[in-house]
């Protein structure tokens, strides 16, 4: 049976529909109007989303591609909007969709006191139906439009606390790297429609072979690969979405956006679009080896560096943050290695455990009253159990502990790396391996100084607490650190339970998974692989179900770098905290290369926002005021002005000057017919 | 034997005396208006030597016309004259440039 | 011996002669408050005039007193339009002179003179006419500049015009001598012929630059240009806007009964040196008028450089050419009087209206008139739908098709630069707020509010219905 | 059936200042009343004109055609094709939002104001309509009137420069084109664009009639480096000058390279297609750096409308590269289509922001960034309309900016991938001048005092700006339509560019 167009496109408009009404009759229908709306819209979606995935997953309905309508027609060249629903598809919506809804539930308790209530949730409603479009899609036209649309959110989002100068920084901020990266996205499809002819996906994929061999020319005797082009300008885009290196810079300060958006927008949806787009262009992508190259290369260097600035970090979410771009980076790298089922399982893993641990640093965020700096926290663990235990699990799902969801994906990503024999694959397995180790130290050391150890706040009631409560929602950041005006308690339910509903596939999703998604060939068609560059293939043949999997995971590398970074982390911090300060300082050289991320951030904003404000106004003076107004157009007026002047002086008043200039004249002609007859 | 050439020499010096004179002088309107009669008078020549020789009549009774119109002209002139005199009180054609630029 | 035949063909001119005469004796038996009479009048006599001319015409060309005076299409056209700004002028003039205890029978019989002297000239078969209208013409303009006996300006504007003119028609007539010379006639038609095959070219040729001296005296093309603005400004502007604006229409008939009726063979010579004129006119006109700040004078440098344009027609030397510089001047002559005539209806007792300044604000005291001179300034520059642009057009096309594309690029381009000094009007008018005191009101008399209304409004009117007049313009001139 | 429509559009603007003239200062309302009325009406009509037009066909249609100058051939000739149709829709639309928006802004001589706004649409309606040169010319030159008057007397402090310096340049580049079409007509005969369009020119000639086009458009739309008296009359003109200027005037420049340039000299066009390219790229790049550093929000508009109106010219002349290079029709198509849309889309889109600057100025009397800050706080409703049109502005899909832009980007690779990549250079500065603004007027806290005591947008407003969202998010949703109403007139002009004249 074919799926039905109505059901699809009441999943991605239901979510419109909310916004529209939260947003524009968010006064009207009020606080919890809004949020039942767009909780309704959501919650419709996501229900309709999985009875999709499991129509396709019986088998009941097969493959949907249709076109609603038609976006441009001209000649041969048409841009459509339409749907196409496969298993990749339909995973993915339903894991937006789930998220979504439990960041919508969550948002009740995280907002419930923030004048932007209605806002909010209209926001988080415009992005799910902006995700939904661009997972959707069914061509290039569209796939830009849910691309362009999720980063628009993102910005509003980012800028949600508008007052905050910072956040509005980190929101132009976010926007324009994006734009760095669309603007390779956008040039990759125009390569596409040059090479291929169509912006459709299926047409476009069809005839991916008769690229072979095809090149472009750059200059007069430079001709490039025509897939490598296609695949590295497309991947430039990923690499602005998934916040790549070196296009990382934007994720960690859109931390400024309130926390759900942070666990749904920068964690676990929208940034993994780029994996996603990579995964669905696998037919080209495949095309490449070179491409493949670059991609698994920079994914293995996010993998690796990003994650060491997550030890330092002392902002709870900024931890989480770098985690997620070093997650982010594994997922390229499986990519990279043509693991795109790999990426895509890690992809729906992390999104639940990433999800997770956002929602746990905001519920703990709560309790401290805005207060992120862990430095301020520590034994939590009595005051709030349930986020405690959620997020250990989420940590232990993130640092591939097996039986964990995240075992399963991040051990079979590492395993494709060890098998795969492209181009720098050597040099991604270190980073792999070295980024489990590392992102075991910045997990346990976050769990610990959150959650173990002695309270490092002290508390002093007060009576105008609550006022100062308020305030703090409005305008965050500046309070006395470590001082609270009441004890941390649990969160209300609105917040524990979506991270109970998240915890559940924290543990379990990856043990039943992974059979089907990484061996059982369950993308089918989505994801096409080149037999030379099957890696998973390859482990399929070692593969004998996830238990066995699981506990032969006890005795791999993996686990034992888990284990040693668990040890020592536990020592620091649990039993001899001095340590930590000792080792920072005997360390100082690397400890300030990783605080200030690499100088990334210094450098970009030194030579791009500073670097073209100055050349904007050189050529501004120099170019516009200074030559073309100044010489070319006042100068010519002044000159004529002069000129006049001058013949003006001719006219002296004098009766002789005017004979005589008759006389003049007359000669003039005399003297004229004179050289004429010569 | 004179030729019609000289009388044409004649009236070209006639006339570029008085042209000359016309912007040469800076003294007098008087001097002006003579030497305004003369440039006419040294058409009036060439008109009555071309006639001559020519042997067309018409160029003379041209003359006639000229020297008519001359009159006149004069008469007007010297009337300017005598208003510029009673407003300004000069004739000093150097002194009349209130106009200019 | 003239015969009655001859009499009926320059009926028009001997009726103005005579009228003019009755009304000099009107004048003297008259007493002065009873002067509106004498000016309406004169008005009556010009229209009575224009219809004699249009009534009598013959539809072939014919010739009076053994070719001395022709009356064909040309003469005719001038004639109408030279009565009708002359009517024009009387009107607008009225209030003027009165203010200024100018109103007196001499400027309209003076004026009427002139006239009759721009017919003679325009209608002129014979080197004699086109000397004896010339003279009738300037003669009575010298005694008009002076008309303001007690006036400094006007004496000294008289004085520089009288010489200057003297020595251009002495120019004019030493070419004359030349070419009589050379050619042993006087007939203008049989000096045609008789200037293909002369026995002295070279002779003929001078006269012919003396000629245009002469010629380009009377227009006021650079560099003969001299007298123009201080004339203009010096004289009242009564008298201003007249030899503003019909007289051009005779300098325009004598160019063309000098050069094309006598001496068309001689095209190839004349196109060069006229082409030279235009240039300088353009450039001399369009410059100086920039940095002027007396309206009167602005309006002179203004001529100038539009006898420029004129130029530009003629030197194409054919048909076409002829007919777009008769248009021009056609338009011209409207332009002017239109341009003096709002002048006029601001001007007061004791305000002449003269500097640019002193139309600061117009548009908030009186905003019809302002809208008025704002449709004169982009006329005169050349801004379409209005009348000027038309023009130029025209003249532009005749010179490009005479081969002579870099002139006008010329044009173009001074055109250009005249915008500036037009839009400087508009802008005082519209965008400047006016001077306190200043009393800027329309003129209360009805009939120049209205013939001013018309006469500008026509400006408009004939930037869309200007097919007419152009066929006019074209049908005299025999392909 | 009823052919005088077109002539009843054009007057019907012109004809009804009149009334609104008589109405006089003395009643102001009767003035916006009957204007207001006249504009819906001629919009009306131009609605009913798209009901008449078969898209399908692609000759002009609803000719008019009266000999005008018998002596000259001169005809006062209309009809209009795809193309006409949709920028004289744009015309009237505007039309009316820049009536209401003046409503109670224009205080000082209303009737005049409305008046010449009237007649500034009726003119433009002709140029679009107009199928003979010198009727063209008429209508392209009489523009300026009423638009000089209107920046000159409700313009601000700097307004005579400002207006000045627009009506000379724009002066300048026609008079040019106006040499070039008397040429035209002393070879042809006829004023008439068909007739032209086939009169054969050797490459001399094209050359010299190419620049002499370019000359006038060039500044018109206005390009790289000629484009410096837009920025003063923007930041001089009232909010509905700028306006009409932005959404209106600026298109005239690009049409007029598709009327003129295009048909009547090929091969020239051909030849010199890479100047134009070259300076459109240089205007999406040079001109959005300066964008970035302008203090004056209107001046910044004013820019990146240059930078804008580059994809126009691009899109128009990429085509022949496209055509004649690689013999690729479609891609023409789409590259001419792609200039189209993005002329109605930044009509809209400009429009919108020229507005919304009206606004803010109204309401605090200063166009300076700095002046402002943390807006949203009290203008939320304004806020809104204010980030749309700003991501309008740099090229959001979904609204009508980023269709004109991506279809020119694609067609450009299909050119030359350099010139895409310069192009698509937009999408980053595009979004880094618009957004930088943004972030400094919207968001933030409230510094200045004043801000704090601005009222979000009223009734009038909303509906302005309302009325311009709409037309954007439209446009960007669903494209086709235009895009439709115009292909068969884009295809049959791409196709003329196959015929050479020499």
């Amino acid at each position: 049976m074919e799926l039905s167009t109505s059901i699809l496109l009441t999943i991605a408009l239901a979510p419109l529909v909310g916004c529209l009404l939260a947003g524009f009759l968010g006064k009207v229908i009020g606080r919890a109007g809004s949020h039942t709306a767009t909780i309704l819209g959501v919650a419709i979606s996501c229900g309709l989303s999985m009875y999709v995935l499991y129509l396709l997953c019986t088998g009941a309905a097969q493959i949907y591609n249709h076109n609603i309508y038609t976006w441009f027609e001209i000649g041969k060249y048409t841009a459509s909007v339409g749907f196409l629903i496969d298993k990749l598809t339909a995973m993915m919506m339903v894991v937006v969709t789930f998220v979504s809804l439990l960041v919508h539930i969550y948002t009740i308790g995280y907002m419930h006191e923030d004048a932007g209530y209605q806002r909010f949730f209209s926001y988080i409603s415009l992005f799910t139906f902006s995700m939904l479009m661009l997972v959707m899609s069914n061509n290039f036209m569209q796939l830009f439009f849910g691309w362009e649309a999720v980063g628009l959110v993102s910005y509003l989002l980012i800028g949600f606390w508008y007052k905050r100068p910072t956040a509005i920084f980190a929101n132009l901020k976010a926007f324009l790297v994006n734009r760095v990266g669309d603007f390779g996205f956008l040039l990759g499809i125009a390569a596409v429609l040059y090479f291929l002819g169509t912006l459709d996906y299926a047409t476009a994929f069809g005839s991916a072979d008769s690229l072979v061999g095809k090149t472009l020319q750059i200059t007069q005797n430079t001709h490039w690969d025509a897939a490598t082009v296609i695949c590295v300008l497309l991947f430039i885009g990923a690499m602005g979405k998934s916040a790549q290196v070196p296009l990382h810079v934007w994720l960690p300060d859109s931390m400024e956006g309130p926390t759900p958006i942070s666990a749904l927008i920068h964690a676990a949806t929208m940034v993994t679009a780029g994996i996603f787009m990579v995964a669905r262009m696998s037919p080209i992508f495949e095309l490449s080896e070179s491409a493949l190259s670059f991609v698994m290369i920079i994914g293995a260097t996010g993998a690796l560096f990003t994650g060491l600035i997550g030890i330092v970090q002392n902002d709870i979410k900024r931890v989480v943050a770098y985690s997620t771009l070093s997650q982010l980076g594994y997922m390229t790298v499986a990519l990279g290695v043509s693991a795109y089922a790999g990426a895509v399982f890690h992809l729906m893993t992390h999104a639940f455990f990433k999800a997770l641990l956002f929602l746990g640093a905001g519920s703990v965020i709560i309790a401290m009253h805005h207060e992120q700096d862990m430095r301020y926290m520590g034994g939590l663990r009595k005051y709030m159990p349930i986020t405690w235990i959620t997020m250990w699990i989420g940590s232990l799902a993130l640092c591939g502990v097996p039986f964990f969801a995240g075992f399963y994906s991040k051990d079979a990503i590492i395993e494709a790396v060890g098998e795969s024999h492209r181009w720098g694959a050597d040099y991604a397995y270190f980073c792999v391996l070295a980024g489990a180790f590392v992102t075991a130290l910045y997990t346990f050391r976050q769990m610990y100084l959150t959650f173990h150890g002695k309270e490092r706040f002290t508390v002093v009631h007060d009576d105008h607490g609550h006022g100062h409560h308020v305030e703090h929602k409005d305008d965050h950041g500046h309070h006395e650190a470590g001082i609270m005006h009441e004890t941390p308690k649990e969160s209300p339910w609105v917040v524990t339970l979506p991270l109970v509903l998240l915890a559940i596939p924290s543990l379990v999703i990856g043990f039943f998974a992974i059979k089907p998604l990484l061996f059982g060939g369950w993308f089918g068609g989505a994801i096409q692989v080149h037999e030379a560059n099957d890696v998973l293939g390859e482990l399929s043949h070692e593969f004998h179900g996830a238990m066995a999997m699981a506990l032969h995971g006890f005795t791999q590398l993996p686990f034992w770098l888990v284990l040693a970074a668990f040890v020592i982390t536990t020592y620091i911090y649990l039993f001899n905290p001095s340590v930590a300060d000792r080792i920072k300082n005997a360390l100082k050289p690397i400890y300030n290369v990783l605080n200030h991320k690499y100088w990334f951030d210094a450098v970009y904003y030194i030579v791009f926002a500073r670097g073209s404000i100055a050349l904007g106004r050189a050529l501004w003076k120099g170019g516009d005021a200074a030559v073309i107004d100044g010489v070319l157009v006042d100068g010519s007026a002044s000159l004529v002005q002069r000129v006049a002047r001058g013949f003006r002086a001719l006219q002296s008043g004098y009766l002789y000057h005017y004979a005589f200039a008759m006389i003049l004249g007359l000669i003039l002609l005399l003297g004229g017919y004179w050289l004429v007859g010569q | 034997m004179i030729t019609l050439s000289h009388f044409i020499v004649l009236g070209a010096v006639l006339f570029c005396i008085a042209v000359a004179s016309l912007f040469i002088n800076r003294k007098n309107v008087i001097v002006l208006l003579m030497s305004i009669e003369l440039m006419l008078l040294a058409v009036n020549i060439n008109f009555v030597a071309f006639s001559r020789f020519l042997g067309d009549v018409a160029g003379q009774v041209f003359v006639f016309f000229i020297l008519t119109v001359a009159a006149a002209e004069t008469a007007i002139g010297l009337a300017i004259l005598v208003l510029l005199f009673r407003n300004r009180s000069t004739i000093n054609i150097a002194e009349i440039d209130s106009m200019k630029g | 011996m003239p015969n009655i035949n001859d009499i009926l063909i320059m009926l028009p001119e001997l009726y103005l002669v005579v009228a003019a005469c009755l009304l000099l004796l009107l004048d003297a038996f008259m007493k002065p408050e009873q002067r509106g009479v004498l000016h309406w009048l004169s008005v009556a006599v010009l229209l009575v005039g224009i219809y004699l001319v249009v009534a009598g015409q013959p539809p072939q060309p014919v010739v009076a007193f053994g070719g001395m005076f022709v009356r064909d299409g040309v003469a005719e056209i001038l004639k109408v339009f030279a009565l009708l700004c002359t009517a024009l002028v009387f009107i607008y003039a009225r209030p003027y002179l009165i203010d200024r205890k100018l109103f007196i029978g001499e400027f309209y019989t003076l004026t009427i003179f002139a006239v009759i002297g721009i017919m003679l000239l325009v209608s002129a078969g014979s080197l004699v006419t086109v000397y004896l209208g010339l003279e009738l013409l300037t003669l009575s303009s010298y005694a008009l500049v002076a008309l303001n006996r007690d006036s400094p300006l006007s004496s000294e504007a008289a004085i520089k015009y009288f010489v200057l003119g003297a020595l251009a028609s002495g120019m004019l007539l030493y070419g004359m001598s030349m070419v009589y010379g050379a050619t042993a006639t006087l007939d203008l038609a049989s000096l045609h012929t008789a200037a293909a095959h002369t026995g002295m070219p070279n002779l003929l040729l001078f006269g012919l630059i003396f000629m245009i001296v002469g010629i380009g005296f009377k227009l006021g093309a650079a560099p003969f240009h001299m007298w123009i603005p201080d004339v203009y400004q010096g004289s009242p502007t009564a008298v201003t806007i007249f030899i503003g604006s019909a007289p051009k229409l005779a300098a325009f008939g004598m160019a063309y009964r000098l050069l094309e009726s006598g001496l068309g063979d001689l095209s190839q010579h004349w196109q060069q040196m006229l082409a030279v004129l235009a240039v300088l006119s353009l450039a001399i006109g369009n410059l100086v008028a920039i940095v002027q700040t007396n309206l009167k004078r602005l309006l002179a440098y203004s001529t100038i450089s539009h006898m420029g344009y004129l130029l530009l027609g003629l030197v194409n030397a054919g048909p076409e050419g002829y007919a777009s510089a008769l248009f021009y001047a056609i338009s011209y002559a409207l332009m002017g009087t239109a341009a003096f005539g709002v002048i006029l209806a601001l001007a007061r007792a004791g305000f002449e209206c003269e500097e640019i300044d002193d139309l600061k604000g117009l548009n908030q005291r009186s905003p019809w008139m302002a809208f008025l001179m704002m449709l004169v300034m982009f006329s005169l520059a050349g801004v379409p739908p209005l009348f000027g642009f038309f023009a130029k057009l025209l003249v532009l096309q005749a010179a490009i098709h005479a081969g002579m594309l870099w002139l006008a690029i010329v044009g173009a381009v001074f055109a250009i630069i005249g915008l500036y000094y037009y839009l400087r009007v508009v802008k005082v008018m519209y965008f400047d707020q006016p001077n306190e005191g200043a009393e800027l009101k329309m003129q209360q008399d009805p009939s120049v509010r209205v013939v001013l209304s018309l006469n500008a409004l026509s400006l408009l009117v004939l930037g869309f219905a200007w097919g007419p007049l152009l066929g006019w313009c074209r049908s005299v001139f025999p392909g | 059936m009823f052919n005088h429509l077109l002539s009843l559009l054009i007057w019907l603007p012109i004809v009804g200042a009149i009334p609104v003239l008589l109405a006089g200062s003395g009643r102001p309302n009767t003035a916006r009343w009957i204007s207001l009325l006249v504009a819906v009406l001629t919009f009306v009509l131009s609605l009913y004109l798209l009901s008449q037009y078969n898209a399908a066909d692609s000759t002009k249609q609803l000719a008019e055609d009266h000999l005008w100058i018998a002596s000259l051939g001169v005809h006062y000739s209309l009809a209009v094709d795809g193309i006409s149709i949709a920028l004289i829709l744009l015309t009237t639309f505007v039309g009316i939002l820049v009536i209401v928006g003046a409503w109670e802004v224009i205080q000082n001589k209303p009737h005049q104001y409305m008046a010449a706004m009237l007649v500034l649409e009726g003119l433009m309606i002709g140029v679009f309509c107009a199928t003979d040169a010198l009727l063209f010319y008429v209508f392209f030159e009489a523009m300026l009137i009423p638009m000089f008057i209107l920046i000159g007397i409700w313009g601000g402090p700097r307004r005579v420069y400002a207006t000045l310096k627009f009506f000379i340049y724009t002066f300048l580049g026609s008079i040019f084109m106006l040499v070039g079409l008397i040429y035209l007509y002393l070879k042809a005969g006829t004023f008439d664009l068909q007739t032209l369009a086939a009169l054969p020119l050797d490459m001399k000639e094209q050359t010299w009639l190419f620049f002499a086009f370019l000359a006038a458009f060039a500044v018109k739309v206005p390009m790289v480096p000629v484009h410096t008296w837009l920025p003063d009359a923007h930041v001089e003109a009232p909010t509905g000058g700028s306006v009409v200027l932005a959404a209106v005037m600026l298109k005239i420049g690009g049409y007029g390279f598709l009327r003129f340039s295009l048909p009547i000299v090929p091969d020239a066009s051909e030849a010199y297609a890479w100047v134009v390219i070259g300076l459109s790229l240089i205007a999406v790049v040079y001109i959005g750096y300066i964008a970035l550093v302008q203090d004056d929000m209107k001046k910044l508009v004013a820019y990146s409308s240059v930078a804008h109106m580059g994809f126009v010219t691009l899109g128009i002349f990429i085509a022949f590269m496209l055509v004649r290079g690689a013999g690729n029709l479609d891609a023409a198509k789409l590259g001419m289509q792609g200039a189209m849309v993005q002329m109605i889309s930044h009509g809209f889109v400009s429009g919108a922001m020229f507005s919304c600057i009206g606004v803010l100025y109204d309401r605090l009397h200063t166009r300076q960034i700095k002046d402002y800050g943390g807006v949203i706080n009290v203008m939320p409703w304004f806020g809104f309309f204010y980030v749309l049109f700003a991501m309008a502005n740099s090229g959001l899909p979904g609204t009508s900016g980023f269709v004109g832009e991506f279809q020119v980007v694609l067609a450009s690779f299909q050119a030359n991938p350099w010139i895409a990549l310069f192009a698509a250079f937009t999408l980053i500065i595009g979004a880094a001048y618009t957004l930088y603004m943004v972030k400094r007027v919207l968001w933030g806290d409230i510094t200045n005092p004043h801000v704090a005591e601005m009222k979000d947008i009223n009734g009038r407003e909303l509906f302005v700006l309302g009325a311009f969202a709409a037309a954007v998010l439209a446009l960007g949703i669903w494209p086709q339509p235009l895009i439709h109403l115009m292909d068969s007139s884009v295809t049959q002009l791409v196709q003329q560019l196959g015929n050479h004249k020499i």
